[in-house]
């Protein structure tokens, strides 16, 4: 079983170290993690996207995938063809903060949106930068991809070294994010429950 | 060269500052001689950069434009130079 | 845009001046945004980047020499390549460190227009080393001009052969050490000892004052070529705050402090002082 | 899966992989999506007494390895595109004067087929290619690519794209394997003064004799007999699936052959009957495998990122006993990386149902 | 036949050719058997007011020449064997660039094969390839590959070798030719500051419009049309002889064929129906015309002085209608320049007979 | 053998000593034939060529060095190619230009090794520069000779880029003329300005003086490898009557008027004296 | 048709020239020519070999053949691999100056031989360099190829620039030669009688 | 040093010449101080090369063995010298 998740948003969210952050929690875990990030060079404000995958045997899929399980959707200059790429019954976790309901592009019907002003969040919690973990935060607690605690024992490792002191921040905010989806509760496990039971 | 009447500033010339242009690098900044450009605080143009403002007190001497790597900037000299409102830190030498 | 007016800094409260029009009062515009040959100011280099400063200097001096209509560029590849299909100016672009023998064969065949490279120290004293120092002693009647900021700024800011002594890059991690990887190539002074070279001078555009400095070279090189009196080059120091892994506003100190401390500026060599190749 | 897995990128698994096997050199010269490969060798070479070169260039990249592997360390380079160009010479002289050479391809889309397989340099010569489809193979294959250049004391390349650089995958790096002994042509310095000192040249390692020069039909004869030698001992590797009741046999390779394969996944859900093959090794290219797959096939279907060159070897491997049609095209990506934004597995389904289409079914005349 | 017909070498007739076509810049660097070509074009460059670059390496010389061709010069270049390798990055991208280039390839045997007629260099792009069996048609093809490089706007290769360069042969060269203008999109300085400048660049030669780059796909697809339209445009040629009833074709090209043609006709003259194929142009390869000389034969023989990489070629156009038998070798030349001691008239027509032994007579099942 | 005693020729009546045999009084054997390390003295290099000249005091270096058994040889592509397979010290053979590089991977791969490049101008300053100058920029521990006669004298003494202005050569029939083909290039002056470079000498092997002093410069540069004291590098002025179309006896003094006189002898730089690299 | 003539001798015997005098001189007449020289480097003694062919259309022949018509032999040492290549009629012009009896290697049956002592009469002249002209002049003489006349025609456009001053003494090379050749007649007309007439 | 005995000469060495190996080229004549070494007149080796042939007044000096490419030489010095016959020509400046 493959979950695909799409990342889009602009330079600054931290898309890609939350991807990181993912697929490293998602190989300590004991899965199987594929990722293909791609930015458009070190301006800022230009795109930031990810296609992460995780199973429970080795990724088959290719890097980048046609049709996703789910999405995280930071910002919506460069969204469309990430929404394009979901399903009836794809969830879609949305900073809302940034992508109102005026700015955001048609999402294909069935989708099941977990709406989250990530970005707002982080920055009441004094880490602007930290958006896109609050959002994780988020998409985990809908998904039970990981345990929120299997990427707080990551963050160490998928920090790079000078930014080891954010590990605190960080923390709180993937537990924000987590906090702020409670109301919507388990949208789909990403594993069936016997796997959940293992790992 | 000429003394400036106290609380004014002579001005010798002006800028455009294509302000979309800017990508915030602050090299005019420390390039201009009577330091009479000043960053914004916080607002940016739409790409997120913060961008320099003008005071008065401009000489003209083009050193913002030769060292601005984003051709953001016209200068214009006047053609007679003019005594405008100046403000103590940018007649000051540690400026803004 | 946002404008943001909060009242918490002081500094809003000084007159600033509006600059988004031209004045009403009497003047005279002295200096244009884009030189007249860079069709498209906008350009994706990093902020602070010295290569821009650079090329609108070269290019200016072309426009000032009135041979817009008779000049053809010649570029390698590296950041400033971003200018190549930028320019109202003839392009030719070259491979990687080939752009002195393409520039060669265009004034072998065309020896009334005038002919320049643009390439960087990547470009130029890694790659194509031997094509410069080729046409160089050749006596070959163009121009190259030198980006140097000690990096491959274009793959993320590696080491090149004129990265200076202890210098971090991304593939010196511990900084240059000479043990390991040698030491700096000075492109000017090597290439100041050949007989066919005609002009040479190193400048740098970490200050106006630098970038005043330099445009003058650029002229002299440009006139040494137009007076076929052999090969002129001119080296100039750029910033480079992405690969050199600082902030933009310490790049001008740093390029100072560092590299042009190694690499230092001044002409190296003028054939109207020496008296021509073979003078000397 | 193990507490040793990690998330790794390509570049690094690659860099990895191979110091496990036992690189101990290696040079480069940094271009996108080789570079990355480079700083993974620059960290990882010196922790284990290794040497990693900043060459100034790619053609001094490739004469350090080749001075380092004459000394019988195990020696990789690489590069992308242009910088292999100007390798060439180099590579084909390595391959005549027989010494052992890992070279890393991080090609930009898959335009450098015939240059890989054909050798771009002079001469006769091959190399063998292996072009792994992900991470985990890439990690497989650069422990077998060592393996194989000592064996044959020719070198082997790794052919990778963008995405095998840049993709992060949950891999296991194999365990450090201990350095093999010097092998006895290496060249020590030791035989110097013997009256048998060595020459490693790809004029022949023969000291002159009678007579002046190198006994050069006995080195070339002895070269043709080694590339026949290993293009018949090293065994072609294929991926095939759903092939046995297939109407039209699918064939890529590299990355585009996962989005190939995740295409032909799709329509065999959707009831066709579509088969994928994947040639592992480009060289030695697995004709029999292929032509086994496309035995009773209608069709055969050719996907690569570039303008139709392993179909040429698919041609050759079905030799007319089915069409070959190419279905494939150049890569049209604006970063002229080759990242392929036409790789779209609709897109690629599409076109394979046309050929099914077009092939009518199995068994019907 | 005429008064003005000469004895000459091949070089020396190719750079006549060349020179009166409209060749006016030649930059080359000396090796055997290229070194000729490049004496007698500084003989005779200067004479008509072109030049001709000495230049200091063979990077350096193709590097020239792309310059002189970007102002709309007719420019040549070429060189051997490890010197074409070293050309292949920029032969390439000149390609890419779109600009019009004649490469006299003086090969040491006929090792570069594959090279020339898939290109030895990075990404997608095809030479066109024309391989004269003798000074005569030399001097033709040398004219036609200045018309046929202005025509598509892309390099086009004389492949010839140590027999062609050194041959004396008596041939009249053709009258010196008007040279024709100078191309819109040569390179003269004079639109700077038109708001049109032009831009020959392998990226393409749209300026930046909108957003900032090059439009890499358009360009792209632009030259795979150009190829397209060129490998289809220009017309295969080949020599065929006895091809009507024969129970063997043997196939072979430049001047070995002339050894096998020999061969053939000897072996006709002993009754032995044997039929003999000469592909003039290698790119396009003449497959339809091989096909048909192929029909109804027993075997196809394929002579080359290599290890074997026309036969693909060959393989691919008669497609399995008839089994294709390589019967060539490398050169065991111990000068190194490929001149072949192994081209023994007799000793071809053994192995031809061979052939026509193993495959039984035409008609018989 | 045909031996002529021809009556007529005065000479033939002198009292010519027998040295078919070692002699029979009391001697001792100064200088032997070939030298230890060259297995098969015959070569086909033409009648008075300087390159065996150069090629045995190099050999005779190593010997008396005592590094017979931890040498390395890196041999380029010129006529001198013939020794390659011809020497009893391990020998790589390099592609034409590329032997810098592969000396360097040789010495990086064993650093405790003698390692050495045996080049001529034509292979060093044309096809590989960039190779040579790199590797003395880097201060790579290698020593490099370059046998340096001017000319291409593989492919029939063509000009290279050491060739003098006014030579004849094979492609500069009217001579070198320095607006069609450039100035000569000063290898040995080129690479003493690099910093990573320890030792320079220019020699030449036209007289037994010359020979002896080239001799002493070889040792020096060797010395100067082992002592890890920087790149060295030793230039050897070598006659090639075939390329330079002249009479065999002609060659020597034809080296001195006119190579010599632009490729001036002497030692260039020394780390011993200026302090190693870095210290210049 | 087209008539084979094999060359071989050692360096400094004028092989080279003398092939390029007759090809030169066959292609002034109106005939096509084909010549393929190899010499051992530059070394004195070293073997000399050409394989010239001419013939009234284009030649078809490649540039080395497995059978001659005729051959020149001026030395013996590199000579086994030319003699080889004569068949049955050929004509053979043998330098016995040189190529003494006992020297000689093998020559196939039916061979007709012209033996002239080329070498000696070169020596004669005040021209040792000249043998092979002595010997082509010979050659002409038994088989008509050319007539002397047209050899001496070409003579100077032959020779290089800087030996023009050598015409006369190869044209009485080529005479010396033919008068030694005249007891033989001719062994074999190289060309039928009309065209002869033509020429 | 030793003054000459009139006729005869002062020889601190010999030679073995390895006649086969010469290829002519006469650099060793000139290189030789005492000019003890003279070229064949027309007698050559196999190849067809005159060679070097030695008078007395050898030196030892290994001027000869020094320049020659085809290493011909061996030398030899007399563990003393001897006075050998001489030619007036050899011990003459214009020698041979
Ligand atoms: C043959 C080749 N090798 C490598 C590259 C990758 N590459 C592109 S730009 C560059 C470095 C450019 O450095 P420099 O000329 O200093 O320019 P900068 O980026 O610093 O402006 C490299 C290595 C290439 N394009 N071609
Ligand atoms: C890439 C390449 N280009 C050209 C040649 C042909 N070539 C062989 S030796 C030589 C010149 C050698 O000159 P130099 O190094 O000065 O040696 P010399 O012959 O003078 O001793 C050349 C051009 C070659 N072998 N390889
Ligand atoms: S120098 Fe130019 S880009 Fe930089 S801050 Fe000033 S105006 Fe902006
Ligand atoms: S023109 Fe001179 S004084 Fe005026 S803003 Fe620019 S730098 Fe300052
Ligand atoms: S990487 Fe460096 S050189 Fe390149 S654009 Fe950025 S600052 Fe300029
Ligand atoms: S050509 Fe010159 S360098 Fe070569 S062997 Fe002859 S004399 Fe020596
Ligand atoms: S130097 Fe040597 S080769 Fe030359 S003539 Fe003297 S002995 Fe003979
Ligand atoms: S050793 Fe000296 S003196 Fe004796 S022959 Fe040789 S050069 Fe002359
Ligand atoms: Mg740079
Ligand atoms: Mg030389």
């Amino acid at each position: 079983m493959e979950r695909e998740l799409l990342m889009t948003g602009i330079g600054g969210q931290g898309v890609q170290l939350a991807a990181q952050l993912l697929a490293k929690a998602a190989t300590r875990s004991g899965r199987y993690a594929q990722l293909f990030g791609s930015y458009g060079g070190m301006m800022r404000g230009g795109n930031t996207d990810a296609t992460l995958i995780i199973g429970q045997e080795p990724v088959q899929a290719p890097p980048m995938v046609g049709s996703a399980w789910s999405a995280l959707v930071m910002h919506h200059e460069f969204a469309v063809p990430t929404l394009d790429r979901l399903r009836a019954g794809s969830i879609l976790v949305l900073n809302t903060a940034v992508v109102t309901r005026e700015l955001l592009p048609p999402v294909p019907d069935g989708v099941r949106t977990a709406a989250i002003p990530a970005s707002e969040l982080a920055i009441e919690l004094g880490s602007p930068a930290a958006a896109t973990m609050v959002a994780l935060g988020a998409y985990a607690a809908v998904t039970r991809i990981l345990a929120i605690a299997e990427l707080v024992e990551t963050l160490p490792e998928a920090l790079p070294s000078y930014r080891r002191q954010h590990v605190a921040s960080n923390e709180r905010a993937l537990h924000a994010g987590a906090d702020a989806a409670a109301g919507y509760g388990v949208l789909e496990a990403a594993w069936p429950a016997e796997v959940r039971a293992q790992a | 060269m000429s003394a400036d009447t106290p609380g004014r500033v002579l001005t010798r010339g002006t800028l455009v500052i294509d302000v979309e242009a800017c990508k915030g690098c602050e090299l005019c900044i420390d390039a201009c001689p009577p330091r009479v450009l000043v960053m914004t605080d916080t607002a940016t143009n739409s790409r997120g950069y913060r961008y320099p403002e003008l005071f008065a007190g401009c000489i003209a001497c083009q050193a913002c434009t030769a060292i601005c790597p984003d051709f953001v900037f016209q200068v214009y000299r006047y053609d007679e130079p003019v005594e405008l409102e100046a403000s103590l830190e940018t007649s000051a030498d540690d400026g803004a | 845009m946002s404008t943001d007016a909060s009242p918490a800094s002081p500094r809003r409260m000084l007159p600033i001046l509006p600059t988004d029009a031209p004045p009403e009062r009497a003047s005279r515009l002295i200096h244009d945004f884009t030189p007249d040959l860079i069709e498209v100011g906008a350009h994706h280099l990093c902020p602070g980047c010295g290569e821009p400063i650079a090329m609108r200097s070269i290019l200016e001096a072309v426009a000032e020499a009135d041979a817009i209509a008779r000049a053809i560029a010649v570029f390698g590849i590296g950041c400033y390549t971003a200018f190549s299909n930028n320019l109202d100016c003839e392009v030719l672009q070259a491979l990687h460190g080939r752009a002195p023998s393409l520039a060669t064969g265009v004034k072998r065949a065309r020896p009334d227009l005038l002919v320049f490279t643009v390439q960087g120290d990547g470009d130029m004293v890694n790659e194509g080393l031997q094509e410069v120092v080729h046409a160089a002693a050749r006596g070959e009647q163009v121009t190259c001009f030198m980006l140097n900021n000690g990096v491959f700024g274009e793959t993320g800011g590696h080491m090149t052969a004129t990265t200076v002594l202890g210098q971090r890059t991304k593939n010196t991690l511990d900084g240059r050490d000479a043990e390991a990887h040698g030491y700096p190539i000075l492109m000017s002074n090597l290439l100041a000892g050949l007989e066919g070279v005609a002009y040479v001078a190193r400048g740098a555009v970490n200050s106006h004052v630098n970038v005043n400095r330099t445009k003058k070279m650029i002229q002299r090189a440009l006139q040494v070529q137009q007076q076929r009196l052999g090969f002129s080059f001119v080296e100039i120091l750029t910033m480079c705050p992405t690969g050199w892994f600082i902030e933009t506003t310490e790049a001008p100190d740093y390029l100072a402090d560092k590299h042009a401390a190694v690499h230092a500026m001044g002409v190296l060599k003028d054939a109207a002082v020496t008296g021509g190749p073979g003078a000397a | 899966m193990g507490p040793e897995m990690q998330l790794m990128e390509g570049s690094e698994a690659i860099s990895g992989a191979l110091v496990a096997a036992g690189v101990r050199f290696f040079a480069g010269y940094p271009m996108t999506p080789f570079t990355e490969v480079l700083e993974h060798m620059a960290r990882r070479l010196p922790a284990v007494g290794g040497v990693c070169m900043n060459a100034e260039s790619e053609l001094e990249a490739v004469g350090m390895a080749w001075g380092a592997a004459a000394t019988g360390a195990i020696a990789a380079t690489g590069s992308t595109g242009q910088g292999l160009s100007l390798m060439q010479e180099s590579l084909s002289e390595i391959t005549l004067a027989r010494l052992p050479l890992v070279v890393i391809n991080m090609a930009r889309a898959q335009g450098d087929y015939w240059q890989s397989t054909r050798g771009g340099g002079h001469g006769d010569y091959r190399h063998l290619v292996l072009a792994p489809a992900d991470v985990t193979e890439a990690v497989a294959l650069a422990s077998d690519a060592v393996d194989m250049t000592l064996r044959w004391r020719n070198p082997v390349q790794l052919f990778g794209d963008y995405f095998l650089a840049h993709t992060y995958q949950s891999v296991e790096l194999p365990p450090m394997r201990e350095l093999p002994p010097r092998p006895e042509w290496a060249l020590t310095g030791e035989s110097g003064g013997t009256g048998q000192a060595k020459l490693v040249s790809s004029l022949g390692s023969t000291k002159q004799r009678e007579g002046v020069g190198y006994d050069l039909s006995e080195h070339y004869a002895g070269g043709v007999a080694n590339t026949e030698a290993m293009l018949a001992g090293e065994p072609p590797r294929i991926e095939t699936l759903w092939c046995d009741d297939a109407d039209v046999v699918v064939v890529a390779f590299g990355t585009p052959a996962r989005f190939i394969r995740d295409a032909v996944r799709k329509l065999r859900e959707s009831g066709e009957r579509v088969g994928f093959a994947r040639p592992i090794t480009l060289v030695p290219f697995p004709s029999k495998a292929i032509a086994e797959a496309a035995e009773g096939c209608r069709a055969v279907a050719v996907y690569e990122n570039n303008q139709g060159q392993m179909v040429d070897d698919v041609r050759l491997a079905v030799l007319g006993r089915a069409p070959v049609t190419f279905i494939g095209g150049l890569s049209m990506d604006s970063s002229g990386f080759g990242i392929a934004p036409d790789l779209e597995v609709g897109l690629l389904a599409d076109r394979i149902a046309e050929v099914l289409a077009a092939s009518g079914e199995r068994g019907a005349a």
